[in-house]
């Protein structure tokens, strides 16, 4: 497992083919890779993410042991950053391997449901006048929770 | 104990951490002495359902007691992801 | 919609980076990735892979096709490969770009269980001694497609 | 008409493709035919439960018609991904 919470950007092809790399004894990969969007018509002009270090590792950690025990997973990768980020650039990614697709598939939407509702990050997006706003939790995040 | 605020909640009451001494026996108890304190604290805990807490970095609940606790956070629900 | 049938190998993290930055208006990517299982006391040498030229590509638009027409997905990508592959080597991908992360997950796993039942590929493992079997389809992927 | 044989069938029957000349009316109608040709025809249609046949590239059944159909394929279920 690695669970790495950082500032800079990554690259998510190296990301992946060193996950995967590592993993030849698994027939199945699967990422997640959550993105800035860039729409043409969208005043964003950066996303700022402020979490809580010390919890924000240990809650990743935490979910990412519960995949583990619950799927038959032969590894958890967990990237996600912190800071500014351009519209287009990567926020994070999740990674799993496992002998079987279903468990690789199943585990990467845990992963991802309870990254999003019980990780300690919190989005702000930066407009182009400058304003900024809070981005607000969806009910359905909270509710996707209720599946597992 | 150590009080942590993050994202709109730490803009409300206007810093990120600070220092409170206590007696208080749950969260709710904390609260409302932050509450009674000045504006800007009554106006950032006005709405505890907008709210989550963490003790010692693990997701708890209002209602929760304090003993042996050394840091508590406050802040919205988490947008990760 | 791309979908490439090839005997080459591919570079697993290359095409998502590609796949990736073409897809900047979307936010969630998701990859699937299928590798021949390199175990240590596996008598496997080899994978070999035939297909049905003409049919394949056909029977893959169609399949993704369908889960363009089914979820609200920014793009597709499926990579094939058929011919000789070496343990640990990736055999295929199928990528999927969507503005929400459920569609980008589902559409994948539908490209899957859809790609391993109804594209015409047949994987022969050759062991140690030269022998060489045909690998069984599973009533299990056959089951899958029961839930789409 | 083109008869493809992919994976085992073409192994048993040995050889991948073939022009035959047929009047049959529908896929088993086909395949009666083959079978009655010769032995490693006759072992490779012995079960058809565990063969799926394809008109013109398009996945189909034993009894559909064979009524303009330039190519048929015959196979074992298929094992991609």
């Amino acid at each position: 497992m690695r669970i790495t919470v950082q500032e800079a950007a990554f690259d998510l092809g190296a990301e992946t083919n060193a996950f995967a790399a590592g993993h030849t004894d698994m027939g199945a990969i699967v990422t997640f890779t959550g993105v800035v969007r860039d729409l043409p018509d969208d005043p964003l002009v950066a996303m700022e993410i402020e979490h809580y270090p010390g919890m924000t590792e240990a809650a990743l950690t935490d979910i990412a042991t519960r995949a583990q025990e619950r799927w038959h997973l032969g590894d958890v990768l967990v990237i996600h950053r912190y800071g500014r980020m351009a519209p287009g650039e990567a926020i994070m990614m999740v990674a799993t391997a496992a002998p079987h697709r279903r468990d690789a598939f199943e585990a990467a939407e845990y992963l991802m449901d309870f990254l999003k509702s019980r990780a300690p990050f919190w989005k702000r997006e930066i407009t182009a006048n400058g304003a900024s706003e809070w981005v607000e939790a969806k009910d359905t995040d909270e509710d996707a929770l209720s599946r597992w | 104990m150590d009080v942590l605020y993050f994202a709109w909640v730490r803009e409300r009451i206007g810093l990120p951490r600070e220092k409170v001494e206590t007696e208080a026996a749950t969260v709710n108890d904390l609260v409302a002495e932050l509450r009674a304190r000045e504006e800007r604290y009554d106006m950032a805990f006005s709405d505890l359902s907008a709210l989550r807490v963490a003790l010692d970095q693990q997701l708890s609940d209002f209602d929760a007691p304090l003993a042996g606790v050394r840091e508590v956070a406050f802040f919205p629900p988490m947008t990760g992801g």
